[in-house]
Formats: C-alpha cells, sequence, structure tokens
C-alpha cells in the first residue's frame, strides 16, 4: 500500500516537473519570437500571431495522433465555412491573366509596397502549362487539369474553394488561403480559375 | 580604386590556365533602384593580361558582362611567368594587379 | 507477350507526341534534360566562386586594427581558441562561457568586435545590409567559414543550453505564420521538392541538412552578392512573409542550430555558390 | 580593323614605359569599340565589326548549358580550331547584344570563357575572326525564372 502510493507520489512529482518543464520552454520560446522579430514595411508584428490552423500545424506530433486527426476535420469545417463563392456568381475569367498572375510570385513580403499587386506564384509549387519548364512540385501538377476532370460544375466549386481556402480540405495543406488572406481578388482568382478550367486555356490542350 | 582581384594561373605542358575573378557591380544602366530611378551604366570596359610585360590577352567588355566578372584563357608560357592584370571601368576607375604562374 | 504494350501507356505515348506537336517541341521529356542542364550550368559556375573576393577582404579586415580600441580580430575565440580560425565554423553554433549563451558565427563575431574592438553591438546589427560593419561582416564570415571548407561539420549538444537551443530552433521551424501560413517546413520538411527549378533540401534529415547547411553561407548568383547564414535566413523569413528577423537574435541562432545539428556528420563545402 | 588593331598593340609598346612609369596605363590605349558596344541589333552589330552576317562554321563551338538557371550570370564559353585573333559573344535578346569582344595575340589559345546576362531566352552568337574573316556559331540558351519570385 505504502509503495503503491509511493509510486503515484513520484509519478505525480515526474508529471508536474515535465509540465513545468515545459511550461518554462513555452515561455523561453515564446520570448524568443517576440524577441526575434520587428516590424518592417507592410509585414508587421501581427503575422506571427497564429490562427487556430496555423498553431495546429505548427505542431507536427499532435498531426499524427487520433486527437490531432479529429482536430483536423474540425479545423477543415471552420475553413470551409469562411468561403466566399464570386459575388458576380462568375467562376471563370480571362486565362491569359490567370497566366501571369500564376507566373508571378510577388507581393506581401516587407520589400513590397502595399500596393503591390500580389501573384499566385503557382509555378513555384505546380507543374501548369507545360510551356513553362521551370515549375516547382510541392503540389500536384496541373496540366490538363479541366480537360482530365471533365468541367463540371461541381469541380469549378471544388476547385473555387480549393484556392480560396485550401484548409478546407486538408488542414494543414502547403498551400496558401488566397481567398482567406485576400492574397488574391475575387477577380485574380477568376482569372487563375480560367486557366485551369477554360477549355481555350493552354493548360487543357 | 578597385578591389583585389583573384588571378589563378597554373602552367602544364606548356600552357598556362588564366583564371580571373574582378570584383566590379558591372551596371548595366537598365537596373531600377528601389525608388524606381534607372541606375546609370557603370562597367568594366576593358581588361588587359600582361605575362612578362608581353600583351597576351585583351577584353572589351560591354554592359551585359555579369556583376564580378570572371574570365578563362589560356597562353603558351611558363612558371614562374609575372602576370599583370589591369581594368579600366565608363568612369575611369583602374586596378591592376599581378600574379606568378605556377 | 501480346501485352508488351499495354494500352495505358500506348495512349499516354501517343498524347505524349501529340503533344510534342501541339506545344512546338516542349514537353515532357524535359524533365531529364532540364535536371542535366541545370547541373551543367551549376558545375560551369562553380569555378570561379566570386566568395574568394570577399574571403581576402575578409583577412584584411580580419588583421586590422579598427574600432575605439583601435584592435584587430586575431584573439578572437570563436570556440577553439584564441585565433584560431581553422576548423572554427564547423564547429558551430556553441556555448561559449564567457557570454553564457549559444552563439553561432555572426553573433560570436559580434561578440568579437565589441570587447576586442569597442564596437557597438547594437550598431553592427543596425547597420544596413551589405553596408558599412554589416559590409565587414559578410568579409569577416567568407574568411571564416573558408577555413573550414571541407572539414566534417561536428556540432555539441552536450552543453544544456546547445540541447534547449536545438529544440527552441527545431520549434521555430514548425512554427506556422503569415498570411501564407508558411513555416520553415513547409519547403523544407520533406525528400525530392523544388520551388520552381531549385532543389530544396530536406532540412529534418542529415543528408537535407548537410546539404543545405553545409554549402551556406554562399554567393548568390542572382544577386550578386556574398549571403551569410544570417542574411540567408532573413530573406527566407521574407519569403515566408514574416516580419523582419532581428540580426544575431537568438532566434536565427536556434535556428541555425536545429539545421547544424541535424548536419552533422556532413561536410562543410562552404563558401558555397548559389543562383 | 585587324591592321589597325596591330598597329594599335605597337602603339602599346611605345607607351610601355609611360605606363610603367604610372603616366597611362596600357589599358587606357585600347580602343573600345563604342559603335559595336552600342548596336541596338545584331545588324547593327555586325556592321560595326566590318562584316555582313557572318557565315556559320563547324570549327567553332560554344560551351554554354541549354538552361540556365539565373540570366544574371550565364556562363558562355568559345573555342576554335581556326586561327583566330578575335573572338565576341553577341546575344540576340539584349538591348545591346554585344557582350564583349577578346582580343588574342599570337602564342595565345583561341578560347576564352566568361559570364553574361541575359535578359530573356535568346540565341547566343559566337563570333571569330580569322584571316580577316568573321564567323560565327549560334546557340539557344534559355533563361528561367527561379526561387519564389518575390
Amino acid at each position: 500500500m505504502k509503495s503503491k502510493i509511493f509510486l503515484l507520489l513520484a509519478l505525480f512529482a515526474v508529471l508536474t516537473s515535465n509540465a513545468i518543464a515545459q511550461s518554462s520552454f513555452d515561455a523561453k520560446f515564446q520570448k524568443m519570437m517576440s524577441d526575434g522579430f520587428r516590424a518592417e514595411g507592410i509585414a508587421g508584428l501581427d503575422r506571427i500571431q497564429q490562427d487556430e490552423t496555423q498553431k495546429f500545424c505548427s505542431n507536427p506530433k499532435l498531426i499524427n495522433t487520433k486527437q490531432g486527426a479529429l482536430k483536423a476535420i474540425e479545423l477543415q469545417k471552420l475553413n470551409m465555412a469562411s468561403i466566399v463563392q464570386p459575388t458576380d456568381g462568375k467562376y471563370i475569367g480571362d486565362w491569359k491573366n490567370g497566366e501571369a498572375i500564376a507566373q508571378s510570385g510577388r507581393g506581401a513580403t516587407w520589400t513590397d509596397k502595399p500596393d503591390t499587386v500580389n501573384g499566385g506564384g503557382c509555378y513555384n509549387c505546380h507543374e501548369i502549362n507545360k510551356k513553362e519548364i521551370s515549375y516547382g512540385n510541392l503540389g500536384p501538377s496541373l496540366w490538363n487539369y479541366g480537360k482530365n476532370r471533365g468541367y463540371s460544375q461541381e469541380l469549378i466549386t471544388y476547385t473555387w474553394n480549393r484556392i480560396y481556402n485550401s484548409k478546407a480540405y486538408n488542414a494543414c495543406s502547403n498551400m496558401p488561403r488566397f481567398g482567406h488572406f485576400k492574397l488574391l481578388t475575387q477577380e485574380q482568382m477568376q482569372d487563375v480559375m480560367a486557366l485551369l478550367l477554360d477549355p481555350q486555356s493552354p493548360v487543357n490542350q | 580604386m578597385g578591389d583585389p582581384m583573384r588571378i589563378r594561373a597554373a602552367e602544364s605542358n606548356g600552357i598556362v590556365d588564366v583564371k580571373i575573378l574582378m570584383k566590379h557591380d558591372m551596371e548595366s544602366g537598365q537596373r531600377k533602384d528601389s525608388a524606381g530611378k534607372l541606375i546609370p551604366a557603370w562597367f568594366i570596359s576593358t581588361v588587359s593580361v600582361k605575362a612578362q610585360g608581353k600583351e597576351v590577352f585583351v577584353a572589351d567588355f560591354g554592359s551585359a558582362v555579369s556583376k564580378d566578372p570572371f574570365l578563362n584563357f589560356k597562353y603558351k608560357g611558363s612558371k614562374g611567368d609575372k602576370l599583370v592584370v589591369s581594368w579600366v571601368d565608363t568612369k575611369g576607375d583602374k586596378r591592376s594587379d599581378e600574379a606568378t604562374v605556377s | 507477350m501480346k501485352q508488351r504494350f499495354p494500352k495505358a501507356s500506348m495512349r499516354k505515348t501517343f498524347r505524349f507526341v501529340l503533344g510534342l506537336i501541339i506545344i512546338g517541341g516542349v514537353s515532357a521529356a524535359y524533365a531529364q534534360s532540364t535536371a542535366d542542364e541545370i547541373a551543367k550550368y551549376r558545375q560551369m559556375i562553380a569555378d570561379g566562386n566570386p566568395s574568394e573576393l570577399y574571403e581576402d577582404a575578409g583577412a584584411e579586415v580580419w588583421k586590422k586594427p579598427a574600432g575605439p580600441k583601435n584592435a584587430s580580430l586575431e584573439k578572437c575565440n570563436l570556440g577553439l581558441g584564441p585565433g584560431v580560425i581553422q576548423g572554427a565554423a564547423a564547429q558551430l553554433p556553441k556555448y561559449f562561457p564567457d557570454t553564457n549563451r549559444v552563439q553561432d558565427l555572426e553573433s560570436r563575431l559580434i561578440t568579437c568586435m565589441s570587447t576586442l574592438q569597442g564596437i557597438s553591438a547594437q550598431e553592427i546589427i543596425d547597420a544596413p545590409i551589405q553596408k558599412g560593419l554589416k559590409k565587414d561582416m559578410d568579409a569577416l564570415v567568407a574568411y571564416v567559414v573558408t577555413a573550414s571548407k571541407d572539414q566534417k561539420i561536428k556540432v555539441s549538444v552536450r552543453h544544456p543550453k546547445e540541447k534547449e537551443a536545438y529544440e527552441l530552433g527545431k520549434r521555430a521551424f514548425y512554427y506556422e505564420g503569415g498570411p501564407m501560413d508558411f513555416s520553415c517546413a513547409t519547403c523544407h520538411g520533406s525528400d525530392g521538392k523544388r520551388i520552381r527549378l531549385q532543389d530544396l533540401p530536406n532540412l529534418t534529415t542529415q543528408a537535407g541538412a548537410a546539404a543545405g547547411w553545409g554549402s551556406w553561407p554562399a554567393y548568390r548568383v542572382s544577386s550578386g552578392q556574398f549571403w551569410t547564414m544570417g542574411l540567408r535566413l532573413n530573406d527566407c523569413y521574407r519569403q515566408q512573409r514574416f516580419p523582419y528577423p532581428i540580426y544575431g537574435s537568438e532566434l536565427l541562432t536556434a535556428i541555425s542550430m536545429y539545421m547544424a545539428v541535424n548536419a552533422n556528420g556532413g561536410t562543410m563545402q562552404t563558401p558555397g555558390l548559389k543562383r | 580593323m585587324n591592321q589597325q588593331r596591330r598597329e594599335l598593340l605597337k602603339y602599346t609598346t611605345v607607351f610601355g614605359l609611360m605606363a610603367s612609369a604610372g603616366l597611362i596605363t596600357s589599358v587606357q590605349a585600347e580602343e573600345w569599340n563604342k559603335a559595336a558596344f552600342e548596336g541596338k541589333s545584331l545588324d547593327e552589330v555586325f556592321k560595326a565589326l566590318g562584316t555582313n552576317t557572318p557565315d556559320k562554321s563547324g570549327a567553332i563551338v560554344i560551351n554554354a548549358p541549354d538552361i540556365a538557371e539565373n540570366g544574371a550570370v550565364v556562363p558562355v564559353g568559345i573555342t576554335t580550331t581556326l586561327k583566330a585573333n578575335q573572338l565576341a559573344i553577341l546575344v540576340e535578346k539584349n538591348p545591346s547584344p554585344l557582350a564583349a569582344e577578346f582580343y588574342i595575340p599570337a602564342g595565345t589559345e583561341p578560347m576564352v570563357t566568361t559570364r553574361i546576362k541575359m535578359a530573356q531566352t535568346s540565341n547566343v552568337y559566337a563570333l571569330v575572326k580569322a584571316d580577316g574573316k568573321w564567323t560565327m556559331a549560334v546557340k539557344e540558351i534559355k533563361v528561367t525564372l527561379g526561387g519564389c519570385g518575390g
């Protein structure tokens, strides 16, 4: 009996000391982050304040647990709910503009101005038009995107949602939430949609 | 007065392989500064290389030679040759450095 | 035997050939040849690394008396004893008892410049990139890391503060934020990834960290500048759309510690030459 | 041109003493072909070099990658089996096509490697002057966009 109590006490001591160590580590980390950055140009310190999705995705250990899987579903719902469909009902814009947006990786850095037109940076991570040989592979190839998948309304809505807020489908997707954080305007997203989904777009040839 | 160059010259079978790196911005006149103003052209226009006092190589550059220019050429020579590399740029700045063939 | 060419692959081939015709010879066939040609490009520019120009300048800065105390840096202790440069960068970051903290090369050079030469540390931190005291720093870094070329990366985590810096760096590596939701891990957390045509080392593995950590600082062809690790990380955070990381901060040292320890056993190929 | 050049070299040796005395440097005495370097098209450059469009020659090799990872630094080398005394590198789509010109005295190998800037994907021309006649080789070099582009 005595030894059981002792064991329990010992366990408690280990747990609390772990917890104390953890919270002191957390405090050190927070201090390091807040001392480590300063605001510059359009990049304010608010950018290191995390929303719930970012907080969750910064913890790779948690993501791979059962609890993490449940949290991911909850966050996906949250992100899905924030998506706004195009206010003018138009999903497909001009693929030529879309190509230019896909090529440009500019915008939102501290060397950009508040009026810098953001690009989508799509080629950084995706193969899109095969004519562009300089493309990244963090995301899947989008060559023949519409042609391979058909041009259904379902696909169109899905694609809009993916560009607007990729975290609606995968809580820790590597793809920026272009609509959610207003990285692209509605018109720009319509143009990128056209690049992928206009049957005339070179992507679908 | 420009910054020092890096000159490497090594002889093998009677041929001296010369590699030169020069420190220069080589402004093309096409670039804009952060305020959107065109940065005027300013580049090395001529590089001359002498071995034992004799001219063995001359390069004339336009505005399209890269920043911190690199040159590689070969001439018939020997170990111990004294090389003098001189450049002049479009503002009249000059630089001369020496090296010995190894 | 009849099925030697399955239909699917025939269709693929057909589509491929069709693709070739339609887009005028630019096609998927590039994948391999693109990689080969990029490799050839890198090999060609590797001969004649302009970092050497910075290294020469750094040797001068190291020896020249400067600052209010009019002293040189020849007694600077980078971890292997006063004035020892050979191999020093391969063992950084590390814990220094005199400052009671873990320091990377740049943070340590700031300490030397302030204690030996009397130069204000804040002045170095605040100097604009590539100018004034930062220009001296760039040259010094080029000089010091060249003296570790071909050395084995050997960074200690024996001291509790070293271990802690590693853990803090790891956490910062996975810290997601900004309007694009990026962390270091977004691009450097898995194998075989590229942005455009640039390979992204997986810094969470030994091989990737050795390739990444081991080839910076480097002369960067696209900017025509020599970049220290401090500047490399500064631009990573800029591209991550984060605010501005403070030069010489604990944060940059911790991130460096995370990469360097992961890279242990690899080889310093510094200074590198990058796109 | 060739004759002029030789005279210039002689001139340079005459001034050698002055140069070594620091009065002038020999590089000052070199002729920089302003018209050629400021030519805005291949034809203008050819004209300034004193030639029509040069014939293509199999004896000239351009050593350069097919794809440049960055247009700011594109390595380009020329080698030739011709008895060249002058070499030149031209980039068709640069605002000023002539990138560099090289003079090869006797005893120097007819080869050079340097690095040039390319504004975009373009044909690159290696020109070689031998026995008073310009010939050339052509190679397309693709310039790719790199990095995050921010």
